[in-house]
């Protein structure tokens, strides 16, 4: 019952899918193997192997912990015997001259013993003249800094274990209750708390310590302002500073957004092959878009910062710049799509101009250009995260200020979360705003516009 | 002739109920513009007056910068071929960390939508496990990992390249699970019934329907890619940002450098943008017909 | 009262108006026939200067019509409104407004940019649908509405232009019978009531010999036929179309009972 | 002419809001001496302060050496130079500081050849400029890659150099410090020191390898449009602070001063020739 | 060698197999009939074990199939092929590479990845298609192919798995009747030439009644007939669809020669 042409017999036919599969293996082999020799290529570019080495699991140690703890120092100036006690080491989370937390036991009197409970048996004691650390299973060691002989340690005999560092001027020790430095100048030891220590209310403020409850009934009797005022104001946090922030960032990308959006719209009318008769100005106008487009956001944010100095509105005009390139090709593509039969009814009942873009074209191309603006409102507010680190403004600043000067994590992570928080708040309210805003376009017609693969992708 | 309706309205019902429907949509109408002018203006205002210098002050220095990088780089165009030459490796680096961050990014985006697809996901009650997992890999900025992995691998390329193939797999993975959704489940089920394991499904039944759409979202996101490539560089990260940065924050003196780095880049953005829409357009149309 | 003149297109090459020559005394209903391409939406496109003329003129109550520009043609357009075959209508818009597009020449251009129309036009345009049975979907946008309302609607905005004349290129080639026969009721009405021109194109014999009062045949550019609907014989009607002996006219019919006729005819013959 | 408004720059090595805190005493003393609006700005990096002081939406800003050298041949009319910190010990100059990791087993700069070498910051006077001049004249070669250094270079700023350096991305570096006080400290003031504070390094695991001659210390600068009574005045703000209010001075001033005192522009007329070099 | 027992399909509240038990004890081919909804689809997936039981059991050759899981189940899966009625092929791959899909179960996922198949296999392949007479396609996209030339690949790729029963769920339904014979005679050849079991799905008749040796009736998901073809008469059919005297054995008829009878009689009828 198989009817086949002369030259098709299984036997050739065989031999042709053979060779077929052969090609496919290779092919398959091929594509795979490739990326494969590319990804190679970059791992050696990149010197991952070397990477491993470098990985610093200290600092992702400190990182971590830095990120949900706090440290209090400390500190004997062994020049005058002065201890000063501060939360993280800052002036501002220092406490009053002569108050201290209670694991710390300050002496009366300058120069006095002041001692420091890092408990499970860790005892610290600045002594008169010297500095003397209990560590439980290991032993007492004693350092006593002078001008001229440097740091003179006195360790239990045996050898040195690895997490204590000694040299003539300095001695470092780092246990899981706290660490303790001593060099001619000063002695230091850290105490490692969990949690965001000073989050709510800095140490000069009345309400520090207090529960949420006691907060609430003090707020309910009349204090609220004061009690927000104070929480506003935190000189750690800087909770206001950090909201303005996070406003800046909102508002380059807000300004940015729609104002590429308004610029856009009638550059694109002269890109937009059916309304722009003129061919060279057409090619003029696509060529600048592509101009802004490729130029990129940040440099535009080096150029304009010239002009306009440091601040939010440098990073929203970069913002609109570029965008007003990548507006300008999606809406002249968008223009390009429009259905001539509208336009032409609306032309014929003798409509100026002005009205049969109105009528038109302009209905026609909202969806577009709204869904647009929306999904660019939302990757905006990333752009002006990294923006704002250029230019100086906004939440990126603070953000990578904090990173680079690699200290104080906690902020960082804080700062991480708003971000994030932010991001996908702009993320959900695009989205809801779009299904609000371009309703008549069901589902249906959503997914027509996608199969036809014009969906334009956001950055 | 009328059309036969349940509800006899009159004319002036319907005059009514019209003219009620518009007197409110004006109202709206007017508010939502006045608001929207209104916050316009505000946000303006206050950018402006958050800024250091004014909108009206410096928009006639706008090209005050691009002169004097231009003037420099004019007066030493002799030197910029060599420039050129010179700073294509750190191109190449840029364009590396660009496109294996988009590999990188395509696999993980890949498995991430197959994961949150329903009707492909193998745990079909853990898909919004995976929506989240995508939608945080979107929401943090590249810039924010690239700090802190510079922080944990020190400088270079791979922190970079690890931040963008995390927000590219975020990206990619939810265009490809709208893509998936529009594939037909026909085939998996057809493999399923002889056996295959999940993966042997997925590349064989999904995989082929979906591909083109995959590959043109994909070249689009290596665009991408080499902008946030080139921008973290700023940061630290290697590649023509971090010369184009150094060349910039010396100024004068080394503008034709600055000039040079910013052709190279510039160049190669537009090209691959062509390129690359030339080929999105191929693929898509190929994969119509 | 509508003098066309040796009126002639040209694309390129191809003629697609030929030294049309046309003249009406009097308001009247004029039916268009011919086969596709024969010049018939060309011919009313040039009447309402949505194209311009090649050669040729177009006079309106002696006034030359080919030759106006900006606001006077503008001002022409008004007076002669134009339905068109796909509606075009603003889909994402709704009904009423639709039909307010009728008074875009008569409102300032600032105004009307926020959609801002007088009450008074609004309560018009709701009596002119009224008028054609579609008031209760005033408030839908045109995207909602099936064809033969669409078409309503079309021929709502036109009405709301006040024109002296109506053209309409083939109005219910996109509607089913049913809504086919509302459409050109409708159309019939409003030239006897309103004692309107329509130049109306049609595709069909049938619909022609029964709405209108004058039929004018095209042929490859050219007016081949004008006279009364009971002088279109099916032997002009062959000379009209070019088509051989297999012409029948039931095959373009839209007409309901002409329709049924047809269906009766095809099982007869089984 | 009159000024609606009187804007600082802050130049980097702290948080942004740290600066902007440190600083916000002497913008309330401005606001209050001058009569009109003053704000604070802290831009991410050392060219953000200089790109605003040359477009004048700066007017005022707390320059490095390199910084106003770089200012000035950009723009000879654009700033001029007031004041200057004077440190306790009365100088005012401070060192660049070359230093690596102690289990590396690098103690000189001899010990460098071939391996990595950081900068910081293109336009930082001791994290780029003077040790671009003066380890070249120790060496006797260049500082491009593979010249004599295996790799040279920038880490961004201060804080990175040291990080990188202690991470082992570098294996030398420099950066800034006052000379004074004991290394294992980090010294009195300076990066180093700010690291130690933060607990990031432990000055046991580096050691210095090199040092700069001293550096003068960058200069407080007006912009040179300003109308003459605000500089005078200003001028007069600045000179009086660390008597008037210590306190705010320690802050503006990054640390214990003995005080300010009067310069030109002639004071760095070595280190603008030492840029002009760097320059292609 | 297949038992099935007080097999049951919950849906929510709604049961599509309803207690279904069958024992078959020899191969043989089996249609299964009933009208749409009755639960035929849902009883052969539960065989095949791509949709899970509510209750009940399945039992080959005295093991159990309805509690496997992982490894097992998928082995199962293919020693008991399903044809689909929409096919289920991949559209975009080629016809060899879709026969070859049977083997999955048997190669490695990686290698199956790289297209790795042996040689033998793809040989083999081309000989299943030669003996369904769609050899001269084997290289062609399996989109590009006719509906029946694409059952056909289907039931290859179900022989490709060399399964012990084949279950196919309305394999002609979608194919015109020239098609729907060739595919039910190359499903009859394989039971009769390789004494594999075949279980169809069929909603006609005369269909099962043609092909099969036993037929099995279902409505609202219980077995309401099991027997003989020959004992399906006009009766027990109409008990079966549960349908009215207008029930017309004809009208569900893909015969070809019944098809022209019923135009015949339809013309007659006119
Ligand atoms: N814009 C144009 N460019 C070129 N040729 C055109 C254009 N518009 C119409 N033509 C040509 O002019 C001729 C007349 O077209 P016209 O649309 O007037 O015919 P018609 O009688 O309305 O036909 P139909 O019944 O198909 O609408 C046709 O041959 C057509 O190809
Ligand atoms: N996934 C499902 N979810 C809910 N109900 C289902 C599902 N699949 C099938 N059903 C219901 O189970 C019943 C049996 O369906 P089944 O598809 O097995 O019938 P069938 O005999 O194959 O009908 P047809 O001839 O239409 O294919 C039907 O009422 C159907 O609605
Ligand atoms: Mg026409
Ligand atoms: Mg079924």
């Amino acid at each position: 019952m198989t009817i086949l042409e002369a030259d098709l017999t299984p036997a050739t036919l065989k031999q042709d899918m053979d060779r077929l599969f052969f090609k496919k293996k290779l092919l398959n082999f091929a594509v795979p193997a490739l990326i494969l020799v590319y990804m190679g290529y970059v791992f050696v570019a990149f010197d991952m192997a070397g990477l491993w080495q470098r990985v610093s699991w200290q600092n992702a140690q400190t990182l971590v912990s830095d990120t949900y703890s706090y440290k209090t120092h400390v500190t004997r100036d062994n020049r005058d015997g002065s201890v000063s006690v501060a939360i993280e080491g800052e002036r501002k989370g220092a406490y009053p001259e002569g108050d201290s937390p209670a694991w710390v036991s300050l002496g009366e009197t300058a120069g006095a013993e002041t001692a420091i409970d890092l408990e499970n048996g860790h005892l610290v004691r600045f002594g008169a003249e010297s500095i003397e650390y209990d560590i439980p299973g290991y032993g007492l060691v004693r350092a006593t800094p002078t001008r001229a002989k440097g740091v003179q340690a006195e360790l239990p005999a045996g050898d040195v274990p690895d997490w204590i560092s000694v040299s003539k001027n300095r001695l470092a020790i780092k246990t899981d209750a706290g660490r303790l430095t001593v060099t001619r100048n000063r002695a230091e030891v850290f105490r490692y708390f969990n949690g965001w220590e000073l989050f709510f209310f800095t140490l000069d403020s009345p309400y520090h310590g207090l529960s949420i409850g006691e907060v609430l009934t003090r707020a309910a009797t009349g204090e609220a302002g004061a009690i927000l005022n104070d929480f506003w104001n935190n000189k750690m946090w800087r909770h206001r500073d950090v909201a303005w922030a996070i406003a800046e960032t909102l508002l380059m990308a807000f300004l940015g957004t729609i104002g590429a959006g308004i610029v856009a719209l009638p550059l694109a009318f002269i890109a937009a092959r059916n309304f722009s008769p003129f061919g060279p100005l057409r090619f003029v106008a696509r060529r600048f878009f592509d101009f802004l487009r490729g130029v990129d956001s940040l440099i535009w944010t080096v150029v304009l910062a010239r002009a306009f100095g440091p601040g939010p509105l440098t990073g929203a005009l970069a913002i609109l710049v570029t965008d007003t390139g990548t507006f300008g090709k999606i809406f002249s593509e968008a223009l390009e799509n429009v259905d001539e039969k509208q336009i032409e009814g609306i032309a014929s009942t003798g409509a100026k101009p002005a009205q049969r873009y109105r009528f038109g074209v302009i209905p026609q191309i909202t969806p577009v250009l709204l869904s647009q603006l929306l999904y660019f409102l939302e990757s905006n507010t990333r752009s002006a995260t990294i923006i704002g680190a250029i230019t100086g403004g906004g939440i990126g600043l603070l953000l990578t200020q904090a990173i680079i000067t690699q200290k104080d994590w906690e902020e960082v992570a804080y700062y991480i979360v708003l971000i994030i928080l932010m991001v996908m708040m702009m993320d959900w309210l695009s989205g809801w705003l779009r299904r609000r805003l371009i309703k008549g376009e069901g589902g249906k017609t959503k997914r027509k516009a996608r199969a036809d693969g014009k969906a334009f992708l956001l950055p | 002739m009328a059309d036969l309706t349940a509800a006899p309205l009159t004319t002036a019902d319907i005059r009514a109920q019209y003219g009620e429907m518009t007197r409110r949509k004006r109202l709206y109408g007017g508010i939502i513009l006045v608001v929207f002018v209104a916050l316009m203006m505000a946000g303006f205002r206050t950018a402006d007056g958050r800024n250091a210098g004014s909108f009206y002050d410096g928009i006639t220095h706008v090209f005050d910068y691009p002169n004097e990088v231009l003037a420099e780089a004019s007066e030493k165009v002799t030197e910029l071929p060599g420039h050129l030459v010179n700073f294509f490796p750190a191109l190449i680096e840029t364009l590396n960390i660009a496109a294996a961050s988009t590999l990188v990014g395509l696999v993980f985006g890949t498995l991430l939508s197959l994961l949150s697809t329903r009707g492909m996901a193998p745990w079909p009650r853990l898909i919004p496990l995976f929506r989240r997992i995508m939608d945080i890999c979107r929401a943090i900025p590249e810039i924010v990992i690239a700090l802190v992995l510079i922080f944990l691998l020190g400088g270079g390329p791979v922190p970079a390249m690890i931040a963008i193939a995390i927000h590219t797999a975020g990206a990619l993975g939810k265009l490809f699970s709208e893509v998936n959704e529009n594939a037909s489940l026909k085939p998996v089920e057809g493999l399923e019934s002889v056996g295959s394991s999940w993966g042997q499904r997925m590349w064989l039944g999904v995989i082929p329907q979906v591909g083109p759409n995959y590959v043109s979202y994909a070249l689009l996101r290596f665009e991408i890619n080499i902008r946030a490539s080139a921008i973290l560089g700023f940061v630290g990260a290697g590649g023509i940002g971090y010369e184009l940065k150094n060349a910039m924050s010396w100024g004068q003196g080394r503008y034709d450098e600055a000039a040079a780095i910013f052709l190279l880049l510039f160049i190669t953005i537009v090209v691959v943008d062509q390129i690359s829409s030339g080929m999105r357009d191929r693929l898509i149309h190929g994969a119509k017909a | 009262m509508l003098r066309i003149d040796k009126l002639t297109k040209r694309f390129g090459d191809k003629i697609a108006v030929d030294a049309a020559t046309l003249d009406i005394d009097k308001p009247c209903m004029i039916g268009v026939i011919g086969r596709s391409g024969a010049g018939k939406s060309t011919l009313l496109r040039m009447i309402n200067r949505l194209s311009d003329a090649s050669e040729g003129r177009i006079l309106f109550e002696d006034r030359e019509i080919t030759g106006l520009r900006g606001n006077a043609k503008r001002a022409w357009q008004s007076d002669c409104a134009m339905i068109f075959q796909q509606f075009n209508l603003v889909p994402r818009m709704d009904v009423v407004s639709n039909v307010l597009h009728g008074t875009l020449n008569r409102r300032s251009t600032f105004a009307t940019m926020f959609n801002l129309f007088p009450m008074d036009d609004i309560h018009r345009a709701i009596d002119i649908l009224d008028r054609l049975g579609i008031a209760e979907h005033a408030a839908k946008r045109a995207e909602a509405l099936s064809g033969g309302q669409q078409q309503r609607v079309a021929i709502a905005r036109a009405l709301m232009q006040d024109p002296k004349i109506i053209l309409a290129d083939e109005p219910i080639a996109s509607l089913d019978p049913m809504n086919a026969q509302t459409v050109m009721e409708a159309l019939r009405r409003i030239h006897e009531e309103d004692g309107r021109t329509v130049i109306a194109n049609l595709h069909t014999l049938d619909t022609a010999r029964r709405y209108c009062d004058r039929v004018i045949g095209m042929r490859d550019g050219r007016i081949v036929f004008d006279g009364l609907p009971e002088q279109l014989t099916t032997g002009v009607a062959r000379e009209i179309y070019g088509a051989d002996a297999s012409f029948s006219e039931a095959a373009t019919s839209t007409e309901i009972d002409t329709l049924d006729a047809t269906i009766r005819a095809e099982m007869a013959e089984a | 002419e009159e000024i609606t408004q009187f804007r600082i720059g802050l130049l980097g090595g702290e948080n942004a809001q740290d600066r902007l805190n440190n600083n916000e005493c002497l913008r309330a003393k401005t606001e209050e001496l001058l009569g009109v609006e003053t704000k604070l700005f802290a831009p991410a990096d050392y060219n953000g302060v200089i790109q605003g002081l040359l477009g004048g939406t700066l007017d005022m800003a707390w320059l490095g050496a390199s910084g106003y050298a770089k200012t000035y041949l950009s723009d000879p009319e654009a700033v001029e130079p007031i004041l200057v910190k004077v440190n306790e010990d009365g100088g005012y100059g401070y060192y660049s500081v070359g230093f690596a990791r102690a289990d590396s087993g690098i103690t000189s700069l001899e010990d460098m050849q071939g391996k990595v070498f950081g900068f910081g910051d293109p336009n930082s006077t001791s994290g780029f400029l003077i040790p671009s001049i003066e380890i070249p004249e120790i060496t006797g070669a260049t500082m491009t890659s593979g010249d004599y250094f295996g790799e040279v270079k920038f880490s961004g700023g201060h804080e990175q150099t040291i990080v990188g350096v202690n991470n082992g991305d570098f294996d030398g570096g420099v950066t800034w410090a006052d000379g004074l006080g004991n290394w294992e400290d980090g010294y009195n003031s300076g990066a180093l020191r700010r690291a130690v504070d933060a607990g990031l390094v432990d000055m046991n695991d580096l050691v210095q390898i090199w040092q700069s001659k001293p550096i003068p210390e960058g200069p407080i600068v007006l912009r040179k449009d300003l109308p003459e009574d605000v500089k005078v005045k200003f001028t007069a703000l600045m000179a009086s602070l660390p008597s008037m209010d210590p306190e705010c001075a320690y802050g503006v001033l990054s640390g214990e001063a003995k005080g300010v005192m009067p310069i030109g522009h002639d004071a760095y007329q070595a280190i603008i020739e030492a840029r002009k070099l760097k320059s292609n």
